[in-house]
């Protein structure tokens, strides 16, 4: 065992080229982490981050580039490599099994042959240890999503790591759960271990790093302390130019109620989901609501009943422009002016491997005329296409490609443009910005509020507060499955709304 | 050492689309040579015998369409289920119901001198016959959530065993010996033939059009598209307000329909009668046609044609070269294996790389 | 030996290539590939088997053969599903289509040609035991070894780590990969498994069952075995449960038929069918809709 | 009367015989001795004629398969089932120039005859051995279908059973299939566990044979061929078809221009089938069993003499009466004393 140099860095990694086809996803990516360090990577939507940290972690090989440990070439053909050499990661969608126990993905995690019972025995421990409390033997899909965290990083400490890697590990959690895992990382670095921190919460970075390499596609652009620059200046660097602020018209005019949703309650459709307790709200013309809440509280439900995808049990629990729909199917709805944007842009709000064409009359074969007697109007639907591309400036090669072709940031655009440009009375729309650039996310956020301005209601589930926070005339939280009041935005702070997530009053 | 890997497509080329069916049926005629060789056969005469002789005259052109009539009828159904996730593969069994409810009606009225309405009410029968029977899969799958692709399996031997039991007892023909067979249909009851000196009947036409309403519906109609979306993507079906259990249905249905119509076309066509040995597999067989028509239906015609020329090869093969029946499936076997095998390509790229050194 | 005895010892030899395949197939499933060709594989394994045993004259030898033939069927599975991601229930089917082929020209030489079954084997002391004994211990290895694979797989399942990883491979491949587990690996091994399964459980057929080869043998048994791995909901004893179902209805409607019940033989030949119907879905409402591995069907493709 | 189209056949060009079989060549039963007998007709006529033949055909493909033989120059044309009864008739008609013969059919045409065997007395003789050979006196027939051939085998057995033992029962399953390996034994397997200690077998495979050899103290009579060698301890004789000495008497008729369109229906007398050697029987039993068998090649014996009732106690023929070919063809119906229901 040799002692490592104080100053040696613990981890470097020098050129290292990630290609997925034409796409260059890391391009000569330079990163030092130094023992006993938090290192934060920061970048936007696509920039690489993750692809670069799969590298580290063996999941990924890089096409050229080096990486060094403790001074020492290394080589990782797969994670337990990496795990071997003191490597720990967290992923950015949870890698756990939904129907095996919290012990058994614990298990799956470590490379030494263990019976599962001493493997239980040994986790009820070190989650003690780090005030991490976990049952060893409950199955996954009953935990909450910090919970399902815990799992996540247990299972990392459990292998006695030098360097964990955390990819966007506060993105699902409350502020205030937030809070739990900094006083963790806190405690993991004081025992000298370093920590490689993945987050668009800049504010958080702040905190918690001393250090930060900023990622613009594929490329370092810069490294800096944190600690010395302000979140704006941060994101400048992310994305290479000023972000411009939002557009606020007017403030919301007094309309009529155009949604009514009143003591709704549904059960959740799967036995591992979250259905709805008890929800009422009220969405006025020319407004926006914003519904704040970590993800698995019961957004899916909530969308899938104001669509109409799944019915309410009874008609009169949803009103829309006066009209009892609650029992009315999403078509329905639709017709009578409501158009609806789900979470998911592909496999959801569109298919995959369908042309554009095609994904235009996914929503839209009831109410847009690009059918007549049950038969297609291809013309009408190429224009429709047209029409949200100029509008919304959807970037693609061919006129009517397939929907995969798009990239992320590309589709949402497309599946946002393809209901506002139908100038809908009522507009409910989940995760309008999730994984998209800070560009495009602005055209949509501004879409969106032009929308209400122009007469029509909008409600956004979001779980970024702060793109609530922004666009939202008022905010209601969801959590377990019920809604809290929705209150106006301007009295509202984000601890206040923070609490509301985690579940308290 | 090196080793396969797929690289997702953007989007994938057209030529790639046409290309590879060509390339699946050229790898067939290579591994057909290479098998004709190794049982010591000359390749270039087995290969005539197999696949030109069956389309070198007007009679066997007449067979072919014969042949290929029941199997694109029902390929041409299964297609729909599956291009819907709906894996109804008991078409064996709703073609048998066609046949025994379109058959019914021919055994009921035999000797009474029935009018021209009984062929098109026995055609009717036949497809609301092989419907109904389809339909139970169907409930069960979106009722109980019963797997269809076991349960619809079951209900082929049901069918079989059904049919069994009707030629034995209740329609057996009573100056038939006792044996298992109904009446000869009279020729009321008999599908026309459309030419002299060869057995090419209505059927064919039929099958011709259904073809043609079918490509119609999977791409202009929005009953088409509902299928097509509902296979691609059941969430996004969701989101367009189509309902899946319904169309579970409505697709069980088509398939059962066109299974039981080419069923009782087959009973009063080619056969004539009712009998046990009354389908040689043409349900199984349709699954082949529509995975090779790659579940469009003028593909599943092309498809159709196509197997149909080797059914009618083997039996060639038989007589002039005493190659055994068994040789025919294994081709069959290796065509849908290159077929789905070539498929790959039209969504990934497969590349050779060399393995990361451990 | 009573009736009752002599009907059980029949059930469980009618249910033996049953289990053997479903064991099998559970296994693959359970790592979330679904291979529907087992009765192609089982075919394979009859064929090879017997004329493997015929050419060497060894029972043992033909029993590799067979359990080899059934794993050759699998890796061809593997390639076209794991190998190039096609659509594994249309490869099943080809697969099955393929092998009844291919076994009737394997086959076609040993057509007519007798050989001697493998006998049973009494086991000492527990074939004394009062009715368990001659029912359960003295039977042909096959029986044994299907009692051993109900044990064996389902200790690996759930008592081992490769067991464990197996089942995660089905739950969610995508998180498996990122743990970095070889899920195409674990599959492929899983996918052998079961080709070995159905290959042993088709040289039942043709060494023990009916000792001689006829093209079509199998008649169905593959498919069966399927809906038996669906029935017992993806665990092992539920799996003897069903197979000895089956394979009771299937004895009993015979004996049924010899005791003379007034009832159409069709109708009784019918009834394994329906009853496997009926106990889908009962078992499907009991559970409430869909177990089963989450990632069962799903094809994978891993980055590199 | 001779089809005046067809001219006796030029010395030198061999006549093409074609035959097609309704299941597997290899189905060890049926079309196996069909193959059997095409090899024999071969093998005496040599040069004289070439044979083409077609296994597994379906009666949906029967038409185009029979035409391609046809067209192909098949000149006699055997058609080897009674599912293609009809079709022969029909493309009989549609080509005059060429000789059909059907096995098991009911009528003959101007060029189609028909063939077949008694094979019931050999079922006469299995039951008079099986009454000998039986401590439980209750057989066990392993049957495919209800059909009359399988009704009137059944009846014969047991009149066969009843001349040595009066108290002989009978238990039957269906196996519904000519040839189903796995369901053939578990049928076996069924009666066995019964209590049948002699299984009678009218479906194709040796399967039950192989079974009462694995049973122990249960015998079997093979069907189809000489059976001996799969159960050397079980097996006492076996029905054997002989098509061959028929279908070289039927090539040579054509080849000399003397075809007439006949129906055949031979008897052991005939050579279209034989009793394989008598094994696993005492010398007396032996003997009894062959003097029974010469007694029916001789005619002497007869299956159907009068008097017949039914099961439900109606008088088919009186004492002194003997069933007409066309009754025997026809039989649909158990006799009284045998337990069995029609199915
Ligand atoms: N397996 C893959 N195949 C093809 N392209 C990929 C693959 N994985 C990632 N990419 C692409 O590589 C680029 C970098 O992706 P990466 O996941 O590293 O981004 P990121 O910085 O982590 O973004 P985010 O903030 O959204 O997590 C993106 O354009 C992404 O679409
Ligand atoms: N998994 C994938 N498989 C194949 N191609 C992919 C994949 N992910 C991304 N791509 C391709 O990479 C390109 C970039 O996609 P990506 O979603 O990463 O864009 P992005 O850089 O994140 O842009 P945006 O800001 O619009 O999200 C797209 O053209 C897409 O076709
Ligand atoms: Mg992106
Ligand atoms: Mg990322």
């Amino acid at each position: 065992m040799t002692t490592p140099l104080l100053d040696a860095p613990l981890l470097d990694a020098t050129g290292l080229v990630k290609r997925f086809g034409a796409l260059l996803a890391n391009d000569h990516v330079d990163l030092r982490v130094m023992p006993g360090e938090a290192h934060a990577l920061l970048g936007e939507n696509g920039a690489g981050k993750s692809t670069l940290v799969k590298m580290l972690y063996g999941l990924l090989q890089p096409e050229a580039g080096h990486i060094a440990w403790e001074g020492r070439p290394i080589h990782l053909p797969e994670p337990r490599a990496a795990r071997a050499l003191g490597i720990g990661m967290v992923f950015q969608h949870f890698s756990l099994f939904d129907n095996l126990t919290v012990a058994e993905n614990v298990a799956l995690a470590l490379d030494a042959a263990e019976p599962v019972p001493r493997i239980a025995a040994r986790l009820a421990e070190v989650s003690r240890a780090y005030g991490l409390p976990l049952e060893p033997a409950r199955e996954v899909w009953r935990l909450s999503v910090g919970e399902r965290q815990r799992i996540e990083i247990v299972r990392c400490l459990m292998q006695d790591p030098r360097l964990l890697i955390l990819d966007e590990p506060t993105s699902v959690l409350t502020p205030q759960e937030a809070e739990g895992l900094f006083a963790t990382l806190d405690r993991i670095r004081a025992e000298g271990r370093a920590v490689l921190y993945i987050s668009h919460k800049l504010e958080e970075v702040r905190r918690l790093c001393e250090t930060a390499t900023i990622l613009r596609h594929g490329r370092v652009v810069a490294r800096t302390d944190p600690r010395t620059e302000t979140a704006a200046s941060l994101a400048r660097m992310m994305v290479g130019s000023e972000v411009a602020a939002l557009r606020h018209a007017a403030a919301p005019p007094e309309g009529p109620v155009r949604l009514s949703v009143r003591g709704l309650s549904v059960a959740p459709d799967d036995p591992h989901g979250v259905g709805l307790k008890d929800i009422s709200l009220d969405l006025r013309r020319g407004e926006v609501l914003g519904i704040a809440g970590v993800a698995g509280n019961g957004q899916e439900a909530l969308f899938a009943a104001l669509s109409g995808e799944v019915l309410a049990p009874r008609a009169e629990q949803i009103i829309l422009d006066g009209a009892a729909v609650g029992r009315a199917d999403i078509n329905a709805r639709r017709r009578k002016g409501a158009a609806f944007v789900p979470e998911e842009r592909l496999g959801h709000a569109a298919a995959p491997r369908l042309t554009l064409s095609d994904n235009a009359l996914v929503s839209g074969h009831a109410a847009s005329g690009m059918v007549r007697h049950g038969l297609l109007d291809r013309g009408r639907m190429l224009g429709w296409v047209d029409a949200v591309t100029r509008a919304f400036d959807v970037r693609k090669g061919p006129r009517d490609p397939e929907a995969r072709a798009l990239s992320g940031g590309n589709l949402q655009k497309f599946v946002v443009g393809r209901e506002v440009l139908r100038k809908p009375g009522l507009l409910v729309v989940s995760q309008p910005t999730w994984g998209v650039d800070a560009g495009a996310a602005g055209l949509i956020r501004q879409a969106l509020l032009d929308l209400a301005r122009a007469g029509s209601a909008v409600l956004v589930i979001s779980q970024d507060l702060d793109e609530l926070l922004e666009m939202a005339d008022r905010i209601a939280v969801l959590f377990h499955g019920t809604l809290s009041p929705a209150e106006p935005v301007a009295g509202l702070t984000r601890e206040a709304i923070g609490l509301r997530m985690g579940g308290a009053a | 050492m090196r080793r396969l890997v797929l690289e997702r497509r953007a989007e994938t080329p057209w030529a790639l689309t046409l290309a590879s069916p060509l390339l699946a049926v050229g790898l067939t005629l290579v591994s057909a040579v290479l098998v004709f060789l190794a049982m010591g056969r000359d390749p270039l005469e087995a290969l005539f015998v197999y696949f030109i002789m069956p389309v070198s005259d007007a009679w066997g052109l007449q067979e072919v369409a014969v042949k290929a009539t029941p199997l694109v009828l029902i390929a041409v159904g299964l297609a729909l289920c599956y291009r819907s996730n709906n894996w109804n593969i008991g078409a064996e069994g709703q073609f048998l119901m066609g046949a025994m409810a379109g058959g019914w009606l021919a055994v009921a009225t035999h000797g009474t001198g029935a009018g021209a309405w009984l062929l098109p009410a026995m055609l009717v029968m036949g497809a609301l016959g092989g419907a109904l029977f389809a339909l139970i899969p169907a409930l069960l799958k979106t009722r109980f959530g019963a797997n269809e692709i076991l349960t619809s399996l079951m209900l082929v031997y049901v069918a079989e065993l059904l049919l069994d039991w009707l030629v034995r007892g209740p329609w057996r023909d009573p100056q038939g010996f006792n044996m298992p067979q109904t009446v000869v249909f009279a020729p009321e009851a008999t599908i026309p033939l459309l030419m002299e000196g060869g057995r090419l009947n209505l059927g064919t036409p039929i099958m011709l059009l259904v073809v043609v309403l079918a490509a119609l519906l999977v791409a202009r109609t929005l009953k088409g598209f509902e299928i097509t979306l509902v296979g691609e993507a059941p969430r996004a079906a969701r989101f367009a307000g189509f309902d899946a259990k319904r169309l579970t249905w409505t697709v069980f249905a088509i398939a059962g329909g066109l299974a039981g119509l080419a069923g009782v076309l087959e009973a009063a066509g080619t056969v004539r009668m009712l009998q046990p040995g009354l389908s040689p597999g043409y349900g199984f067989t349709a699954i082949i046609v529509a995975f090779l028509g790659r579940l469009n239906p003028v593909g599943c015609l092309v498809a159709g044609v196509f197997l149909a020329i080797t059914f009618i090869g083997g039996e060639n093969a038989q007589i002039m070269m005493q190659m055994p029946l068994d040789v025919t499936r294994v081709f069959q076997g290796l065509l849908l294996f290159y077929v789905l095998g070539c498929d790959t390509l039209l969504l990934y790229r497969v590349r050779w790389v060399r393995r990361a050194e451990a | 030996m009573t009736l009752f005895e002599a009907i059980l010892l029949t059930v469980i030899t009618a249910s033996t290539p049953l289990l053997i395949a479903a064991i099998g197939e559970l296994v693959v499933e359970r790592s979330g590939v679904l291979n529907l060709g087992v009765e192609g594989m089982m075919i394979m394994g009859a064929a090879v088997g017997i004329a493997a045993a015929i050419t060497t004259g060894s029972s043992a030898f033909g029993v590799l053969a067979a359990v080899l033939a059934g794993m050759a069927m699998a890796a061809l599975f593997a390639l076209l599903t794991l190998g190039l991601a096609t659509n594994q229930v249309a490869v099943g089917l080809a697969l099955a289509i393929f092998g009844l082929g291919l076994s009737g020209v394997v086959g076609a030489p040993f057509v007519g040609v007798q050989r001697e079954g493998i006998g049973a084997i009494a086991i000492p002391y527990l074939s004394d035991i009062p009715f368990i004994g001659p029912v359960l211990f003295a039977q042909d290895p096959f029986v044994y070894a299907a009692f051993a694979l109900v044990a064996g797989v389902s200790w690996f399942l759930f008592r081992t780590r490769a067991g464990l990883v197996l089942r995660a491979c089905g739950e969610n491949h995508a998180s498996a990969h990122a743990l970095g587990h070889h899920v195409l690996r674990v599959r492929f091994l899983a996918v052998l498994f079961g080709g070995a399964c159905a290959g042993l459980a088709g040289a039942y057929l043709s060494l023990v069952y009916t000792p001689f080869w006829t093209s079509g043998m199998t008649a169905g048994r593959g498919w069966i075995a399927l809906a038996i791995v669906v029935f017992a909901s993806w665990l092992p004893w539920r799996a003897a449960v069903g197979a000895y179902l089956f394979g009771g209805v299937t004895i009993l409607q015979l004996h049924a038929q010899s005791a003379g019940v007034p009832l159409p033989t069709q109708l009784l030949a019918a009834m394994p069918y329906l009853i496997t119907i009926l106990v889908l879905v009962l078992v499907m409402r009991l559970r409430g809709g869909g177990a089963g591995p989450a990632a069962l069907g799903q094809p994978f493709v891993p980055d590199r | 009367a001779m089809p005046a189209a067809v001219p006796p056949a030029a010395a030198q060009a061999p006549l093409n015989v074609g035959l097609i079989l309704i299941g597997p060549v290899g189905d060890f039963g049926w079309s196996t001795m069909h193959d059997q007998g095409r090899r024999r007709m071969l093998e005496v006529l040599g040069d004289r004629v070439r044979a083409t033949q077609v296994e597994a055909v379906a009666p949906p493909d029967f038409d185009r398969v029979a035409t391609q033989l046809v067209r192909t120059g098949s000149r006699l044309i055997f058609t080897t089932s009674f599912s293609y009864f009809q079709a022969t008739q029909r493309v009989a008609a549609q080509n005059p120039n060429v000789f059909w013969e059907n096995a098991t059919g009911t009528a003959t045409a101007r060029n189609l005859a028909i063939y077949n065997a008694r094979f019931y007395e050999g079922r006469y003789v299995q039951g008079v051995i099986a009454a000998r050979k039986s401590r439980s006196k209750t057989i066990g027939y392993v049957a495919s279908f209800p059909v009359p051939e399988v009704i009137h085998a059944i009846n014969t057995v047991m009149r066969g059973a009843w001349s040595v033992d009066p108290q002989m029962r009978i238990r039957v399953v269906w196996a519904g299939a000519w040839f189903n390996p796995g369901r053939e034994a578990d049928a076996a397997r069924a009666l066995i566990d019964q209590g049948c200690d002699v299984i009678c077998q009218h479906t194709d495979s040796p399967a039950p044979l192989q079974l009462a050899e694995q049973r122990g103290n249960v015998f079997g009579f093979g069907q189809a061929s000489d059976m001996t060698r799969f159960a050397p301890r079980a097996h006492l004789t076996s029905s054997v078809n002989n098509w061959g000495d028929y279908y070289v008497a039927r090539a040579r008729a054509v080849l000399d221009g003397g075809w007439q369109p006949s129906d055949t229906w031979g008897g052991l007398d005939s050579g279209m089938f034989r009793l394989a050697p008598f094994t696993n029987m005492t010398p007396e039993e032996a003997s009894e069993a062959e003097r029974i068998r010469d007694a029916l090649a001789a005619g002497t014996l007869q299956p159907f003499e009068g008097p017949i009732t039914r099961q439900d106690g109606t008088l088919v023929i009186p004492a002194g009466q003997r069933l007409t070919d066309d009754q025997i063809r026809a039989q649909n119906y158990f006799y009284q004393g045998i337990e069995v229901q029609m199915p």
